[in-house]
């Protein structure tokens, strides 16, 4: 059955005032244009979790849909600070929550396992565990030395942005990974975007290929471009240049309020963002063609 | 010969941590000035090294100077791509990883950094961002290295907030954690070489060429104490400046 | 760096008597060509570990090369009983571990993370618990229940067959991955035998497809039928028919030892083994072509 | 009409355990009957019923049938294959799987299952196969059911051993054990169907066409309670065994 709608429809159904929300994608497949709809639809209160909160939630931040972020690295990546994030965090105005990469993609890994909690190796760093009660130990039955163990970490909703995707929500996904399929599972809702929506035959070509299987999906949305600024593998480029515009807008509210004017609440979706970046823009993120070797099932 | 001052701290900083990788190593490193050093080892005297990056990429052949840790040029072509928790569980906390890269804005007497907060976490001064992968990367990768410019707020005695672990307070302290990595091996700065004694304490252990004992003291926040053995490193060779300047980074966006 | 030796130097080098042994491959890809020539160097006091024995440890526990089997399920998949490791458990000459299913791979997934265990939610069944001290339990932190765990698995050898792989053993898999991504990164030494030997570029362009990389390969061995009689998905299809006279063959150990001798201690290596089964098993084994749609990476 | 008498045990236990799918079940299941009950049911008012096989197969569309759990034709066509340990964590641990198939040599009254031996543990009458994924299917899937037929030494009041549990010693035991899924909800076999009451004991709530109450009765090894409210099972119709014999297995393998 065929879970294809409009984003403007999925995140109405699907995003609600105080969710906490995964949008995926580590470095790759940001699912840019969910963030952007939310905000149009001025969603209040969320606890925006994400291993690194990126340029997609210091625009949601400045834009007031957040009450807390959590997060394991803080950065705006290869550029330098998160300005709107951090400044929230000084200023005293946003709730936050702390984690190593590898706690926080545990936490997921638990979520997405039904498990009560995941265990790792000591790393003998302990700033960061006494200042998050998240953080606490058991003792190994075999050897009776401590482990440090995180709980399960379980969104109201996901985002996951994929290259190809049939109607019912089964997709293809290749490049980085990241905690994408983690979030999908740990996630109580999943709205899916994607680049392409293709026949369930292209799906069914590559079974080791789907990541996501459509049963936990709850929207499949068409959005090609989706996850510019980042990219999609094969698809479109970094936009490198604007990760680095953005140290520039996020210096002041005046002027990150200037660019969600006009990239975000002037704009209707993502088709029209797009086209509003221009050829310029478009030509300089072309990807070109470079194919896998495809493999041989076997037909039995 | 007037070599040795034909290259500037950066190159000076990347050509001594390109050395100090050795040929075979499985390197877990970021964008930058690390990402340099493991392509200047490939192309020199460490042609086996591979790069892991936390991303999940594995013997990435990047056809352009990445930009990020997540730039696409990492993965079209590399050997194997994976997911951050296969990354962080089957290569680095199982013990696949030879070498670490790590930064922050403070690093301490015993090799501790604090790359989370300047002042109280709390309500802090100056919000950082935080640990990402450098928690279990300096606990977990049998060798550590640590690339930073020479300055006196970047090494205090005690850093503010121990994001992740050198040698604690010194002695068997780290030890005691139950850590399966050695810890900080080696810190390069563009004045010389600090490495651990004994009591886990960063010491002096070579100097750049020109650079003097007294420099280094006044860029470093603690009594530094100099090594017995103390040298002073090889200056940059052209054919190592000739690699990064012509192949690694003709835009000079790192050097 | 080239790794790759024949099958007979790979097993000299790397297995040796009262090694823990893990021949991978839940169903599919399971390496009967190695196990083979184990049998035919007469090593000995092997621990064997499988989620399923199957034939494969059937044969080898009637060769004598072991003096133990961890298992979950010891049945002839789609047949029934495993007569050799049944006969021997019921005369008390062999020692047995003995798992479910998911405790078997939650070992291998904590051997494989560096993990001291894994833990897993309540099952309710606990007279397998009580007759094996590796299950133990551990107090869930956040809410006081108690947990399952089971201690890591670490081989001392796994040998993992795949489609195809570079000669460095940087490795593409497809179809049923099993437990056998896990066993390669839970074990100290690994023997990759692989369908092809292909140039890197192949690897190379379809980086998501490399399940194992080449650096926790010891050995690169080409042997095309490896599998045989399970299968290898795109290459050749599974040997039914020999699973049901196996039933028969296991019947006895004088029938078991004729075809120990004919089919393993007379043969020199699998091209013979291969040659010996004659046109009709290679006419009836084959299996057409059904590709996958390839992917763009994209030429960055 | 003679159609009641037209089909044999197996098809009688296939059409009846079909009956009890729902559109949209996702089932974890094996090869054999249960394989055959979904394939039946998916022909008929389940179109949407999804597979998972443990080998990590979601989705599959054989085309030809499967003679193992492993069969290549279950992969070819298939909508995901993921790792076992994915399998057991991401679906049935997680929760995403509605329905379990569970089999075994014993079923006590209170539906615990035995598949591991005969007699004593350390010594052994019989050493049957043991687990594979049944404790956890047992414990995790929504509802379980179990397809067998009715003999009384499958039948004790007592399994020798629990390889996977029902209601355990009845009552609130299978609750107080935190396990997530309801348990065993129908036990299918060549005479009727058997169904835990509010006790968890299992009573007789249906019999198949032309079978009596006595006849369980002696193929149980309990006092058996029959339902109020126990019914006649509608016999097969011709439809059904028609895509049985002709569709689904037309080598009559497992019918």
């Amino acid at each position: 059955m065929t879970k294809q709608m409009s984003m403007k429809d999925a995140i109405r159904k699907y995003v609600h005032d105080g969710d906490t929300l995964y949008a995926s994608g580590f470095t790759h497949l940001i699912p840019f244009a969910a963030s952007h709809e939310i905000i149009r639809q001025g969603i209040k209160d969320l606890v925006l979790a994400r291993a690194t909160p990126d340029l997609i939630y210091d625009q949601m931040v400045a834009a007031g849909c957040a009450r807390k972020v959590v997060f394991s690295y803080m950065g705006n990546p290869g550029v330098g600070s998160l300005r709107r994030v951090r400044a929230a965090i000084e200023a005293g105005t946003l709730e936050w929550e702390e984690y190593s990469h590898f706690s926080m993609i545990s936490r997921l890994q638990a979520g997405a396992s039904g498990l009560p909690f995941m265990p790792m190796k000591a790393t003998g760093a302990s700033d960061l565990a006494d200042q998050n009660p998240n953080y606490q130990k058991v003792t190994d039955p075999y050897t009776g030395e401590a482990v440090v163990v995180v709980p399960p970490l379980k969104p109201d909703v996901a985002v996951v942005h994929v290259q190809r995707a049939d109607a019912e929500g089964n997709a293809h996904v290749w490049g980085i990974l990241g905690e994408q399929r983690l979030a999908a599972f740990a996630a109580t809702r999943v709205i899916l975007t994607a680049e392409e929506i293709v026949d369930q035959s292209v799906i069914r070509s590559d079974p080791n290929r789907t990541l996501i299987p459509g049963m936990i999906v709850d929207a499949v949305c068409h959005v090609p471009y989706c996850a510019h600024p980042s990219y999609t593998q094969g698809y479109h480029d970094r936009d490198n240049q604007f990760y680095l515009e953005w140290d520039q807008i996020s210096k002041t509210e005046e002027s990150v309020g200037e660019y969600l004017r006009e990239w975000v609440y002037d704009v209707p979706d993502r088709a029209a963002y797009w086209e509003k970046l221009g050829p310029e823009v478009h030509q300089r993120l072309t990807a070109g063609a470079r194919l896998s070797e495809p493999v041989n099932y076997g037909d039995y | 010969m007037t070599d040795e001052l034909n290259y500037n701290p950066s190159e000076l900083m990347v050509v001594n941590a390109a050395r100090l990788l050795q040929d075979g190593d499985v390197v877990f490193v970021g964008v930058g000035i690390p990402n340099l050093a493991c392509n200047l080892a490939m192309r020199t005297h460490a042609p086996n090294l591979q790069m892991i990056y936390e991303a999940g990429v594995i013997g990435a052949q990047p056809s352009r100077l990445p930009l990020s840790i997540g730039d696409p040029t990492l993965v079209s072509g590399a050997l194997s791509v994976c997911s951050m928790y296969d990354i962080f569980t089957l290569y680095l906390q199982r013990g696949n990883v030879d070498v670490g890269f790590l930064g922050g804005a403070q690093i301490d007497q015993y090799g501790n950094i604090n790359a989370t907060v300047i002042g109280d976490y709390p309500n802090p001064k100056v919000r950082l961002p935080g640990s990402g992968g450098s928690m279990e990367i300096a606990a977990w990768a049998n060798r550590c290295y640590i690339i930073t410019p020479h300055q006196k707020r970047r090494f205090p005695a005690r850093v503010d907030f121990q994001t992740s672990i050198g040698f604690l307070s010194g002695g068997d302290a780290r030890k005691k954690t139950g850590v399966r990595g050695a810890g900080p091996e080696v810190i390069v700065t563009n004045l010389g070489l600090m490495q651990p004694n004994q009591d886990g304490e960063l010491v002096l252990t070579a100097l750049h060429p020109g650079v003097s004992f007294e420099q280094v003291q006044e860029n470093t926040g603690w009594d530094l104490k100099q090594s017995e053995t103390c040298t002073v490193t090889e200056p940059p060779k052209q054919e190592e400046l000739r690699i990064l300047r012509e192949e690694l980074d003709p835009g000079r966006i790192y050097i």
